[in-house]
């Protein structure tokens, strides 16, 4: 039903990166194959442990999290992870992390000859840049590390951003090192402070800031960004609840709508609007609702 | 899954209460279920007390934000629930043995519901309360109330006799726990754990536990852990 | 009982710039002279009659606004407001907004004589700037800016700031320019789409999100901005609607607390706001909650 | 302030709500009051359809986010409320003139607060609604079921009659008012304008509304405005 960069997603309804995990247990809650999509956790070279408990805080309307990218690393990824995604009866987006060009050009050598239809680079790790600078926010990085992977790359590349003070120039370096398509938004920064401890709840004092309350802010970066870019492929995500909130997504400019914290308040959002979304494109064309911002409405 | 408000019996610091959920939810002792009130947008764990039917009953301490909402609850009221997650206590202990259960507080709440549903594994029971004010909601056998005792949990659970054929299942706080670990150091016990959860059923990593075995999560693997397996600290 | 750049303020507890007006409307309904401070709304050269309707938008937990700085002009704002603001006792401090320095220098040099106890320096105004990038996020803008306006002010200086990917340079910007203080967070921008009219309600397409739902973020960038800047003093808010809220601010690392939406919400809350925290520093002492970033917890 | 429900009789797209207030709120026809679920951050604005010592009543249409939820409220729910609000009918109006007084949906509200305290003062009431459903909470006189008569509202408009003592009073879409604007050029017109509202106090420019005096703020300058001094465009 709907098309990016060559490939067919039967509904635009995919799993974020994390919260999904990497779909077995998942699996047994939902019906994969009913998604549109589904991108795996992200994967890092080398096995990492995450961070210390407390990972979860609830806050208003959202979570704060501090995984600390939990994950077996790409070679137990592979035995153990990516065959069941292999059989799934949707298209399967590969998110990468790494502290270096070379971390991107070795996992994606990997994961080349998998049947995923896309690779996420995941730029927002913490940890991950040079002089202190994540990647994700350096041009010039940015440029230089879409660039090389593109000359590997068998699949299609998605480049992951958060909320940014520049980002359309951010975009610009991605696309122009030959990114074929963004996702928006990686959680941005968030904290909760016990105030009877006198401690921040979280060990590293912030975490990732997801859920209904960061919506307004995702649906205005992809807007702003839909304007400037009006045919880069962009996967929107952010509190993304129920179907009303996916056609707000598309509506201001995204093509793919990402579930994440969605999918861990309650693991039967994503089918539920799948369902709502069928319903409700029966009266409307997907084309028409395809999209505010490029309609230029009020622009 | 929608469920409604049938009774709620509160105190200054505790709910019980009990739920009718529109389809039955089979919950064993030791698993929990995910619950908020409808106007929530992210759900929490609790251990279930009794279950039978359509009919959840929980005891719940009232400590932050959701449980302070839990206890305005009227009756009729909607909330939602699903589960039953995690792994049921009778599967992971060993059954040849007799159990004295240690419930520290609300932690008590999954250690009632084991004891009336397997009565023939239980030496002894013990269900921690700081002030008698549980005693107005909760009248069963084994409590113990500090102040009523003279003397608090952790003393005694110093004071317990374990013999051979008995291992200890404790569910309280961390403190509870690691004391009654370093007390009885060679002897069976098993501990179910309490983390900030997010999913419930392992998809986010959220509540993370080392072991000998790599981490897991307290909400796929666990709640209920044998103590030998698991470090406590981080 | 907090005193910072020398001023004594009887509590922590500030209205924010705009969302509490000129302080006449509100003064019906609380008594101002038991606040902390009052912050004026941002007053610009010429009167702005601001943005067309809707300029309110409910989000979840949260409110996007398209005011567009509706003010009367400096000359109308000491005719009409200043004297009502000069007789409360409480501090006062002007918000300034200009497109260029000059205006700020202006408008420093018409309120100087006046008894406000601060001038705030919001540089978050959607039309201000050169070559199309906001002063306030420009670090050159920032320095050149707040150098001159030292020059003539008679009165300590803050800037305001919102969420940018590098804070703590433009901050650093300020404070070599000799900025007293800072003031964090401006709102977000944010948006909702009307789904039925396929169009984003404000006509804007985005506007400036605050309320609850922001909290978390405000403690982010407060929090990490205090633990590179020890002793710079920082008004912080966003989404205060408590005492509880006010200290995890407090504990942050803000010096004093302005509370915005909040008293949209309920024009009460800063009173109740002010009585609770009483109540709760008859146990703590102020000290003791200042402050988990300062104090270098999980720093 | 708190209030809770006394009552809710509800239909499909209607809310007939009855609460009461922890103390008397006295309110003026045409005041409105902002109004809250406890749940909610923000409040939101609506008029009164009748009040005595503490009762108030409301007559809501379910229209988004907040008034879905208010259709849910039980007996004994809580709401926080807040007001009154902007100026009375009766301090704007030339009290010499007779008032038709037209409603369109739940803009009917006010006026029926008005014309049952302002008997002397109502020519004709007007109340307009689309289907009859609205007749299974609202037994009143003055009903106009578009299904009914055959007619909507802005066709009903067109046919009045208005000698020189008579004066009109719209409540409802903006679409009536410009209609019955542009019919009766030269009658004395009142309306009461409607905003999505911030504060509803005056304090953060969220409601403005241009006027031959410049701008002023619907909340506190209102909501009922002579329609020979206001723009209704931007
Ligand atoms: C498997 C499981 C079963 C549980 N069963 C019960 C039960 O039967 N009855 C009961 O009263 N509580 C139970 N809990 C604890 C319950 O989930 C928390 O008390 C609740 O989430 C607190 O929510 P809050 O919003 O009121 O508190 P918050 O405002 O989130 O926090 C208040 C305090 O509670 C602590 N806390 C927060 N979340 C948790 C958590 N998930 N586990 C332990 N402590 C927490 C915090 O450290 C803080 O000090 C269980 C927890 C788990 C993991
Ligand atoms: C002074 C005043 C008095 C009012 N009195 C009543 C009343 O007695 N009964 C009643 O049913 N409604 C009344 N309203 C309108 C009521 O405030 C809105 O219908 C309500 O805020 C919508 O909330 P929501 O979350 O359900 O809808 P939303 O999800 O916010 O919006 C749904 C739809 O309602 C429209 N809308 C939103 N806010 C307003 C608003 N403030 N005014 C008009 N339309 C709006 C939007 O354009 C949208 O199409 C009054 C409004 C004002 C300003
Ligand atoms: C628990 C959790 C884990 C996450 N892990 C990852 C990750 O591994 N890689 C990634 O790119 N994003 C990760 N994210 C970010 C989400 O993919 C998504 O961008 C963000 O949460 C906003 O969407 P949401 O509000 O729907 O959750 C994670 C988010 C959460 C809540
Ligand atoms: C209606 C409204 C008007 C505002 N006007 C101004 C303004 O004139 N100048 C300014 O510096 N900030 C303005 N702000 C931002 C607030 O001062 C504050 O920084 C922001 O709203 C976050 O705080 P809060 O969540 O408590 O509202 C405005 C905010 C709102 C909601
Ligand atoms: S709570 Fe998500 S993995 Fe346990
Ligand atoms: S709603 Fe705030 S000024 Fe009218």
């Amino acid at each position: 039903m709907v098309e990016i960069c060559g490939i067919k997603f039967k509904n635009p309804i995919i799993i974020a990166s994390g919260p999904g995990g990497n779909g077995k247990e998942l699996s047994k809650h939902i019906d994969l194959n009913e998604l549109g999509g589904f991108t795996a956790k992200t994967v890092t070279p080398y096995e990492k442990e995450g961070n210390p408990p407390p990972r979860i805080v609830n806050v208003k309307s959202g979570i704060l999290n501090s995984i600390g990218l939990q994950n077996p690393g790409i070679d137990k990824f592979i035995l153990n992870d990516l065959p069941f995604l292999e059989t799934l009866d949707t298209n399967i987006i590969l998110s990468i992390g790494g502290d270096t060009k070379e971390d991107y050009l070795s996992l994606i050598e990997k994961l080349n000859n998998s049947n995923a239809v896309f690779f996420e680079l995941n730029l927002s790790c913490p940890n991950v840049g040079k002089n202190g600078i994540p990647l994700g926010i350096d041009e010039k990085s940015i440029f230089d590390l879409v660039k090389e992977v593109k000359k590997i790359s068998k699949k299609p590349i998605f480049v992951k951003f958060g909320v940014e003070t520049f980002l359309e120039n951010l975009i610009s370096a991605a696309v122009n090192g030959g990114a074929d398509g963004i996702t928006l938004i990686n959680s941005p920064k968030g904290m909760k402070i016990d105030i009877n401890k006198k401690i921040p709840i979280l060990k590293r004092g912030f975490g990732g800031f997801s859920g209904p309350s960061i919506k307004p802010i995702a649906l205005a970066t992809i807007f702003i960004i839909r304007r400037k870019f009006k045919d880069l492929p962009i996967i929107g995500m952010g509190g993304v609840f129920d179907y009303k909130d996916a056609i707000e997504f598309i509506m201001a400019g995204a093509n793919l709508v990402g579930i994440g914290s969605g999918v861990m308040s309650d693991p039967e959002i994503p089918i539920k609007i799948i369902n709502d979304l069928n319903d409700y494109l029966k009266n409307e064309k997907y084309e028409n609702i395809l999209s505010c911002a490029v309609e230029g409405y009020y622009v | 899954m929608n469920a409604i408000v049938k009774e709620i019996e509160t105190t200054d610091n505790y709910i019980l209460l009990t739920i009718e959920t529109e389809e039955i939810l089979n919950i064993e002792p030791g698993q929990f279920v995910m619950l908020k009130p409808k106007y929530f947008d992210f759900p929490k764990p609790f251990s279930v007390i009794y279950q039978e039917d359509k009919i959840i009953k929980f005891l719940i301490a009232i400590v932050g934000e959701m449980t302070a909402e839990l206890k305005k609850l009227k009756i009729n009221d909607e909330l939602d629930i699903r589960g039953a997650y995690g792994i049921p206590f009778i599967k992971k202990i060993d059954k040849n043995k007799k159990y004295i259960l240690l419930g520290g507080d609300c932690g008590s709440a999954p250690l009632i519901h084991f004891s009336n549903k397997y009565p023939d594994l239980i030496k002894e029971k013990i269900y921690g309360f700081v002030t008698p004010e549980i005693q107005k909601i909760l009248n069963i056998e084994g409590l113990h109330i500090d102040s009523i005792e003279g003397m608090n949990l952790l003393e005694k659970a110093e004071k317990l006799e374990i013999s051979e054929d008995t291992a200890i299942l404790i569910c309280g706080s961390l403190n509870l726990i690691k004391h009654t670990k370093n007390k009885f150091k060679n002897k069976k016990l098993y501990a179910s754990l309490e983390a900030r959860m997010g999913c419930g059923i392992g998809i986010c990593k959220g509540c993370p536990i080392k072991t000998n075995d790599g981490i897991k999560m307290i909400c796929k693997d666990g709640p209920i852990f044998d103590l030998s397996e698991v470090q406590l600290e981080w």
